[in-house]
């Protein structure tokens, strides 16, 4: 689009010119050329001036009429001239003083007017006057002077009135309105004048009056007429008119005979660029970029085959791109004002617009397309030629001549030029000297470039990568590898993820070269290595042996393959070595530089060497050997043979190599490998797309993951191929080949291995050959420290640094901690504990220092085993202590290592367990009893409140008795050792009638299940409702007959109970009965019941006495009595007993009506043994039999 | 001899109920193909499709029986006649000819142009020497069993293999008075 | 092309495709046997969705593909459609055929065995065996419609319910 | 030869790879065409994910031009199971209706052979029946219609 002149590439503007006045030219260019629209001006200093500049457009004007034989199309200054010579007014500036002058000055402006009249009217440019008015002068149309002149000067002129304007430029009110005024009207006047000149040629269209036969005139015309619209800014016009000229243009090909046929087209190609260029602008211009696409399409299409003479088709392709060009710019300029263009797309029923049709990148990409065409062509014109050496200067006096698309050759005569038509022949000599000044490359690298980016910006990858790719090969046929060798990489990768193998060979080949050209060994060898395993065999593909345009690795085909592969492989072998075009240095392959590379599971060179390895068993023993098999893949059209083999573990002392027995060569090589295990096998011929299987056994010592890193194949002597490598498990089917349709073939013949092989395994720990015994019996007992012997038996494995870990558990999973609950008893809250490790038998504690004790927790305990030689062993005592009854589960597991030394040997583990049940031993058990036949009248008693949370009640002053029980709970009978009630400090219980300690004089031994009982008595003087009465303690042990087995030590066992609380209150009412301890039959005894009321008020006691029939008595069954204050009322009855044996007293009841309280003695109380006859013994003995009468209850 | 029964079976095929062709086909290649990658070897195949063609061939002559009421035929020739005529077309919907007699009447040829087992089916080159129709030839021995004649069936031609027809040899070996095999392969 | 063979071709070649895998290949490994026979069908499903979608639009979405299934597809292969479809709108479609012709043709009488597979190990040895063939024979089916969905870009997982015979339905899960 | 011909077809698979690609030009533009073949992937995509842009109608298999290059014009179609196909003709006027019809038997072609039993789907389609059938049909092109 540059290269057009700038008349052409801009719209027209309109041009007016301004004579006398000079001073003030400048203003007023300056104010029309900012006007909307803007307007140029011509400033002529003189009248003289305006003559001349008319006078020179005259004859040119004439010659388009009248003459016969037409030169060309357009002319070539036509345009030009109209937009710089041509005015469409002309101003007369006069300053007023002039006119008001004397009669001479007025006699001159009335020539001057004339002659300019004289000059205008033939090219009918409109007139204006201007009458310059200075400040101080008065104004002329209110003084007569100036009335008359005033008229006088229109009548000269021969104007209108309003094309007389007043101008006064020194007030700047003023001049601002005037300049407006001129303004307008000189915009009203051009257009005048363009639609003037528009008619006066659009006359001539319709009446034909030029001869009909030339068609140049019609297309000129055309072309002006619209141009005149364009001045006129009336595009609908323009756009019609340059159609119109297009059109009949098109029709003059093959019709005009006017200049030699190559000349004759390349000027009707260079009007219709033109004609093209402006309908295109003005349709972008209107945003109609579908029309403006469509117009295109048909130009493309009315010209493109519009190739002319052979020798000359280098012109068609260079204007065919710049057509391209041009409306890939318009496009640019236009498509950033409209937003969204695919939106605009029309979709006519026959020719819908296609998505990039619209978009500048695809008309770059083409133009670059025919530039590259023009370029081929150009060189071959350029051949010819030079072959036939006319490459005279001949070429250089020819210039563009006064037609557009002309050319001629220019002579001087003397001083005068002439321009003589040239032949055919000529014009493409000049054409290709022309053509050979420019450097081409660069303006397609340029225009691909373009399309590239913008393919780019909209994600078109595909394109934009073709784009790339045309780049690349630009970059690379100017010898710039480094740029191409970017571009080609990118675009392979789109190809290897898309599988468009013919494209991606291509690619690779210009790789390659780059590789070879830039001499980077290792580049070069992995693309021709990628190259040689692609899937391209001359099954299908064979047609595309016919490329013309191939890479430089020529077409692909399985020929073509095998050629690089056996290039690549002489070189990596050393055997040859690639000449180098540029460097001196050829790329080789040596001992200082060998060669080495690397394959992942994304590399493209999985297709040359695929490692697949998997263990047979997926858990194995350490030391155990099993089987693993390697399988390699290849898909090089060329069997290789590889020198040798080496498998890489993670653990590295697995690793092994395995040697070509072909190769004695490489026996050398494996002596540097020292220590490693060496396999040698027939043969390490990689045969195309057949899996080269091994099987060998492996073993590990070290338990953990054993897993296949790599495989890496050397060949050669410095060629090394390091392969990841890969379980056929989770192999994925190899990149490109899986398109192709062939039976794929599983790594391993064993299907289950080639479905779920792995290429890692899992080695086992060594079996422990040390017992661990955990020697205890339960149950334990709640307070003592149960002990549970540990031994460590060493059979087979010596033990070093041996470690014994300790874990109590809570069997039902609760934990063994429990915050919530915090016993009185136990300072922390723990229920079982361990609470030490102690020595083996006979060494002691101390023996069993801090040093091997690592650690003891609560529930957990760290021990370090001595080093133990094989038949050895080492024993302790874990000493645990339970708070309360819980069964526990006690781990105790031993790490150790068989090997002394410590880095690389690995632990060893025994684990044991045991569950201990902990039991409570001992059950102390408490009850309160009353004095006999003596019954309190307990006011707390009678609420009826639930008796669980209630307090036992003692009355005041009272005798009271306690006994207490302990119970052995345990399967294993138990030596009490002493039983004793411990008084709180605080405790207001006074006397007892035993002494505090009572030591038995021989433990009393309990057998399961037997109960010893123990009798307090208490009384109470201290009124409160919660007296303290201590705790119990009692001491036991495990009975020492069964002391050996049980794990438990001699030592004691104190179990404390706290005694619950007793509430003690003075009770209102005592009832005692008082009769004597036995009856006789039939011999009559008293009974007496004394109500003694112990408070200060007076109580109304309902009684009564009910019938026994074992008695006769005498007395009130029923009554009421008052008993005063602090006093006793007895009631007396006479009784006979009329049976023997145990007899029931006669039922008493007493009520109280003040607390409406009633009791009655319980039934024990009431109860009489009834001899038949009266016994005979001492009364000494009497006492005894009631103390242990007592005991017994 | 006088015809028995009918002499062709289009009237038959027309009256039992009849189902696209794409299924059976495609089934047939599906389970062939199937076979082809779980036994591997192609004899193998071969010899699994004739042992279906056979079941099937002993379960369907009932059918056949039945629904073209051809009295039991005793004489070989039309036996052959029958089957080449009737019973392709009642169920494959296509006629085969018999032809290739030989002097005793124990051995011809059944000749198949038209065969839907192998529309859209074209042989690997990694599969020849699979016989892909076996099953047919199973079908045939396996009824003509049922008929009580003890027949040994081989392919001749086959358009899979680039014939211009298929062909398969029918050679009678003994024909076993009135008894039932029935229990034969199971 | 209009081709056609007498049902009793497809049937009894069915019968004996289910019949030598479970019987004759994998015996013992009925897990195995049915692998094979959904694969044949997948085959088949795969194939035939390819052919009955020429000359018809591309589906927008999966619900036109399933009805496709239950109409045209189903039509093509039996004669009639899907009776009824039914859809939880979060992947599961549920095509019931209210008589389903190769369970209605099969050799075991299907009445005789009592509905549902995972119920009738209760059921004496012999219905058992009818039903494991009842389902062997539905993997076949089953497969179909897998592979048919997904070769139109569905990737499902299909499964065949006889609870109520001679009805059948076939429970489609799109793998989200 | 023909008015309107064809100078090459292509089958490309899911992840855009080509399974069938032939061309039918006595010039040696093969490499040239698997480009453009290559190339008109992007249109493609473009219709399908955004149809109403493109005027072609909802969900139809056959796509339309996809676009012209310097010498030709490229036909897309979209089969229900996500398998492209393309066409690359000289570029004179070519009717749409001779592509419709033209891709209606290719399709046809295309799926009796992927029903050959031994086809593996989503790999290359090497059939010879399938390169018959495709380059007589090829040769018929316009033919049918073309005045």
């Amino acid at each position: 689009m540059e290269e057009y002149p700038e008349e052409l590439r801009t719209p027209p503007v309109s041009l007016i010119a301004v004579v006398g006045c000079p001073e003030l030219h400048a203003t007023l260019s300056r104010h029309l050329h900012s006007e909307q629209p803007p307007i140029n001006t011509l400033a002529l200093p003189d009248f003289s001036k305006a003559s001349l500049l008319f006078s020179t457009t005259k004859e040119s004007k004439d010659n388009d009429d009248h003459e016969t034989a037409v030169g060309g199309i357009l002319k070539r200054d036509w345009l030009l001239k109209h937009r710089t010579k041509v005015p469409s007014v002309l101003a007369a500036l006069f300053s007023y003083d002039q006119l008001s002058g004397d009669p001479a000055q007025w006699l001159q402006v009335c020539s001057l007017l004339d002659q300019l009249k004289a000059l205008l009217r033939p090219r009918n440019v409109k007139f204006l006057l201007l009458v310059v008015v200075p400040h101080q002068s008065s104004n002329p149309l209110n003084d007569d002077i100036g009335e008359d002149r005033m008229l006088a000067l229109r009548k000269r002129a021969e104007l209108d009135p309003k094309y007389i304007l007043l101008f006064k430029p020194d007030e700047p009110s003023e001049l601002k309105q005037s300049l407006q005024r001129l303004g307008s009207a000189f915009a009203e006047l051009a257009s005048a004048y363009y639609r003037d000149e528009g008619r006066r040629i659009k006359l001539r269209l319709e009446k034909k009056t030029f001869n009909s036969s030339s068609i140049e005139l019609h297309v000129r015309y055309c072309f002006k007429v619209a141009v005149y619209a364009e001045f006129r800014r009336d595009w609908v016009e323009a756009l019609r008119f340059y159609e119109d000229a297009y059109q009949t243009l098109r029709e003059m090909i093959g019709t005009s005979k006017r200049l030699p046929a190559l000349q004759r087209l390349v000027e009707i190609k260079t009007v219709a660029e033109q004609l093209h260029f402006k309908i295109s602008t003005l349709l972008l211009h209107g945003g109609k970029v579908g029309e403006a696409v469509l117009w295109f399409r048909r130009h493309n299409a009315s010209y493109r085959r519009l190739v002319g003479a052979p020798e000359a088709i280098f012109l068609h392709r260079e204007w065919m791109s710049r057509q391209f060009l041009v409306f890939a710019e318009l496009l640019d300029k236009s498509s950033a004002a409209i937003q969204n263009i695919s939106s605009l797309v029309l979709a006519t029923k026959d020719t819908p617009l296609t998505e990039w049709e619209s978009r500048p990148a695809y008309y770059y990409q083409l133009a670059a397309h025919y530039l590259k065409e023009k370029r081929s062509s150009l060189e071959l014109a350029l051949s010819m030629l030079e072959t036939a050496n006319e490459m005279d200067n001949s070429a250089e006096s020819v210039v563009p001549s006064a037609y557009v698309g002309q050319f001629a050759r220019l002579l001087e005569q003397g001083d005068a030029f002439s321009m003589l038509p040239i032949t055919d022949e000529e014009y493409i000599r000049f054409a290709v000297a022309e053509g050979k000044r420019f450097q081409d490359s660069f303006e397609i690298i340029a225009l691909l470039k373009k399309s590239y980016e913008s393919y780019g910006d909209l994600k078109v990858q595909r394109m934009g990568s073709f784009c790339g790719f045309q780049m690349a090969r630009e970059y690379y046929a100017a010898g710039d590898f480094t740029n191409a060798k970017q571009l080609f990489d990118d675009i392979a990768s789109l190809y290897r993820r898309e599988g468009w193998v013919i494209l991606l060979w291509e690619v690779l080949g210009y790789l390659r070269e780059c590789a070879r050209k830039r001499g980077t060994v290792k580049e070069f060898v992995e693309y021709s290595l990628e190259m040689a395993a692609l899937p391209v065999s001359s099954g299908i593909d064979t047609q595309s042996l016919r490329f013309k345009e191939c890479g430089p690795a020529g077409p692909a085909s399985l020929a073509e393959r095998e050629v690089i592969h056996k290039e690549v492989f002489g070189l990596v072998c050393g055997e040859s070595e690639l000449p180098q075009v540029e460097s001196r240095n050829n790329l080789q392959i040596t001992g200082d530089n060998p060669l080495h590379l690397e394959i992942d599971l994304v590399s493209p060179l999985r297709l040359v060497l695929l490692a697949s390895v998997a263990f047979h068993e997926q858990i194995i023993k350490p030391s155990v050997s099993t089987l693993i098999t390697i399988s390699l893949l290849s898909q090089l059209p060329v069997s290789v043979e590889i020198d040798q083999l080496e498998l890489q573990f993670n653990q590295s002392d697995c690793n092994f190599i395995i040697m070509n027995a072909q190769r004695p060569s490489s026996a050398a090589t494996s002596d540097d490998k020292q220590g490693h295990r060496v396999e040698t096998s027939s043969s390490l011929a990689l045969a195309t797309n057949k899996w080269l299987r091994f099987t060998y056994d492996i073993k590990s010592d070290q338990s953990g993951k054993l897993e296949c890193i790599s495989v890496i194949a050397k060949i050669g002597t410095h060629f090394t191929i390091c392969c990841r490598a890969e379980s056929p498990a989770s192999m994925e089917d190899l990149p490109l080949w899986k398109f192709e349709d062939r039976v794929e073939t599983s790594p391993t013949k064993d299907a289950a291995l080639a479905f779920n092989g792995q290429k890692a395994a899992q080695v086992e720990e060594p079996d422990p050959q040390v017992d661990l015994y955990l020697g205890a019996s339960g149950p334990a007992f709640v307070g003592e420290s149960f002990m549970v012997p540990v031994t460590v038996i060493s059979m087979g494995h010596a033990v070093y640094s041996g470690e014994l870990k300790i874990n109590l558990v809570d069997v039902k999973g609760g934990g063994l901690f429990s915050p919530r609950e915090a016993e009185p008893y136990s300072l922390d809250s723990h229920h079982v504990e361990l609470v030490g490790i102690s020595g083996p038998q006979g060494e002691d504690e101390s023996q069993l220092g801090t040093d091997e004790i690592k650690k003891i927790q609560k529930s957990f305990g760290l021990v370090s085993v001595p080093s133990l030689k094989c038949g050895e062993s080492w024993s302790c005592k874990l000493e645990i202590k339970w708070h309360r009854p819980k069964p526990v589960m006690l781990f105790v597991s031993l790490g150790y290592s068989p090997q002394s030394n410590e880095s690389t040997a690995q632990k060893v583990n025994v684990h044991k367990s045991l569950q201990i049940e902990g039991k409570t031993a001992i059950l102390i058990n408490h009850q309160f009893m009353l004095p006999f036949r003596r019954d309190p009248l307990l006011l707390s008693r009678i609420k009826p409140v639930s008796d669980s949370d209630q307090p036992a009640s003692l009355p005041l002053n009272e005798i009271s008795i306690l006994i207490v029980s302990a119970k052995n709970s345990a399967e294993v009978p138990l030596r009490l050792l002493s039983m004793s009630l411990q008084l709180d400090n605080d405790s207001v219980v006074r006397s007892y009638s035993t002494p505090h300690e009572v030591e038995d004089l021989d433990p009393a031994l309990l057998v399961p299940g037997e109960e010893f009982k123990k009798v307090f008595t208490v009384i109470s003087e201290v009124n409160s409702s919660k007296l303290r009465l201590g705790t119990m303690c009692v001491r036991w042990r495990r009975d020492s007959g069964t002391e050996e087995q049980s794990g438990s030590t001699v030592t004691s066992v104190l179990t404390e109970q706290i005694l619950p609380d007793v509430n003690v209150e003075l009770p209102p009412l005592v009832v005692s009965l008082d009769c004597p301890p036995y009856a006789i039959l039939g011999d009559p005894f008293t009974y007496l019941i004394k109500i003694r009321n112990q408070t200060q008020l007076l109580q109304e006691v309902k009684f009564s006495l009910g019938d026994a029939q074992s008695f006769v008595l005498s007395g009130s069954h029923i009554d009421t009595v008052f008993v005063l204050p602090k006093s006793e009322h007895i009631l007396s009855y006479k009784l006979v007993p009329l049976a023997s044996g145990v007899q029931q007293l006669p039922r008493f009841s007493v009520t109280c009506v003040r607390y409406s309280a009633g009791f009655l003695p319980s039934i024990a109380a009431s109860t009489i043994f009834v001899f038949p006859s009266k016994p005979h013994f001492k009364v000494a003995s009497v006492r005894d039999r009631r103390t242990e009468s007592l005991v017994a209850e | 001899m006088a015809p028995v029964g009918p002499r062709t079976g289009d009237a038959i095929f027309s009256n039992v109920e009849r189902v696209n062709a794409e299924l059976f086909t495609l089934t047939y290649g599906a389970i062939v193909r199937q076979l082809l990658t779980d036994l591997e070897e192609v004899e193998e195949v071969n010899k699994q499709l004739d042992q279906m063609g056979y079941n099937i061939g002993i379960r369907l002559i009932d059918e056949f029986l039945a629904k073209s009421n051809v009295s039991r035929c005793i004489d070989f020739k039309e036996t052959a006649e029958t089957i080449a005529k009737v019973g392709f077309k009642m169920f494959l919907g296509v006629t085969a000819s018999v032809t290739n007699w030989d002097a005793d009447g124990t051995c011809c040829s059944i000749v198949l142009e038209d065969n839907p087992l192998v529309d859209f089916v074209e042989l690997p080159d990694t599969c020849q020497g699979l016989y892909y129709c076996n099953i047919l030839s199973g079908v045939i021995r396996g009824a003509l069993e049922m008929v009580s004649m003890k027949t040994e069936v081989t392919w001749v031609r086959d358009m899979l293999r680039g014939d211009d027809a298929f062909e398969l040899q029918v050679k009678l070996l003994k024909q076993v008075p009135e008894e039932y095999p029935y229990k034969d392969d199971e | 092309m209009g081709r056609e063979v007498s049902e009793s071709c497809v049937d009894s070649l069915l019968t004996e495709m289910v019949s030598s895998y479970c019987d004759r290949f994998y015996a013992n490994k009925p897990e195995l046997a049915a692998r094979r026979i959904e694969a044949i069908g997948f085959q088949v499903g795969h194939q035939l969705s390819e052919r009955y979608t020429m000359e018809r639009p591309r589906f927008s979405d999966h619900l036109e593909a399933i009805k496709f299934i239950c109409k045209d597809f189903w039509s093509e292969l039996f004669k009639k459609q899907i009776d009824n479809l039914k859809t939880n709108h979060r992947g599961t479609f549920v095509l019931q055929d209210n008589r389903f012709r190769w369970l209605a043709r099969m050799s075991v009488d299907p009445s005789s065995e009592g509905g549902d597979l995972s119920q009738d190990n209760s059921a004496g040895a012999p219905e058992n065996k009818a039903a494991q063939a009842t389902s062997m024979h539905l993997y076949f089916p089953c497969g179909i419609i897998r592979g048919a969905l997904s070769n139109l870009g569905i990737p499902c997982a299909v499964s065949a319910d006889i609870s109520n015979l001679p009805a059948c339905s076939f429970v489609v899960r799109i793998k989200a | 030869m023909p008015e309107k011909m064809i100078v090459c077809v292509a089958v490309v698979g899911h992840q855009n790879n080509p399974l069938y690609i032939q061309s039918f030009t006595e010039a040696d533009d093969a490499l040239k065409l698997h480009h453009i073949v290559h190339c008109s992937l992007d249109v493609v995509d473009e219709r399908v994910n955004n149809p109403k842009k493109s005027g072609s109608p909802l969900n139809e298999t056959f796509l339309g031009l996809l676009y012209p290059t310097e010498n030709y014009k490229v036909y897309g179609y979209l089969t229900n199971t996500k398998v492209k196909f393309i066409v690359v003709t000289t570029d004179l006027d070519v009717r749409d209706a001779d592509v419709r019809n033209f891709f209606r038997r290719f399709h046809a072609a295309y799926v009796d052979a992927v029903s050959n039993p031994f086809h593996v789907p989503g790999k290359k389609i090497t059939s010879r029946t399938f390169a018959e059938r495709v380059s007589t049909i090829v040769k018929s092109f316009g033919l049918s219609s073309a005045g």
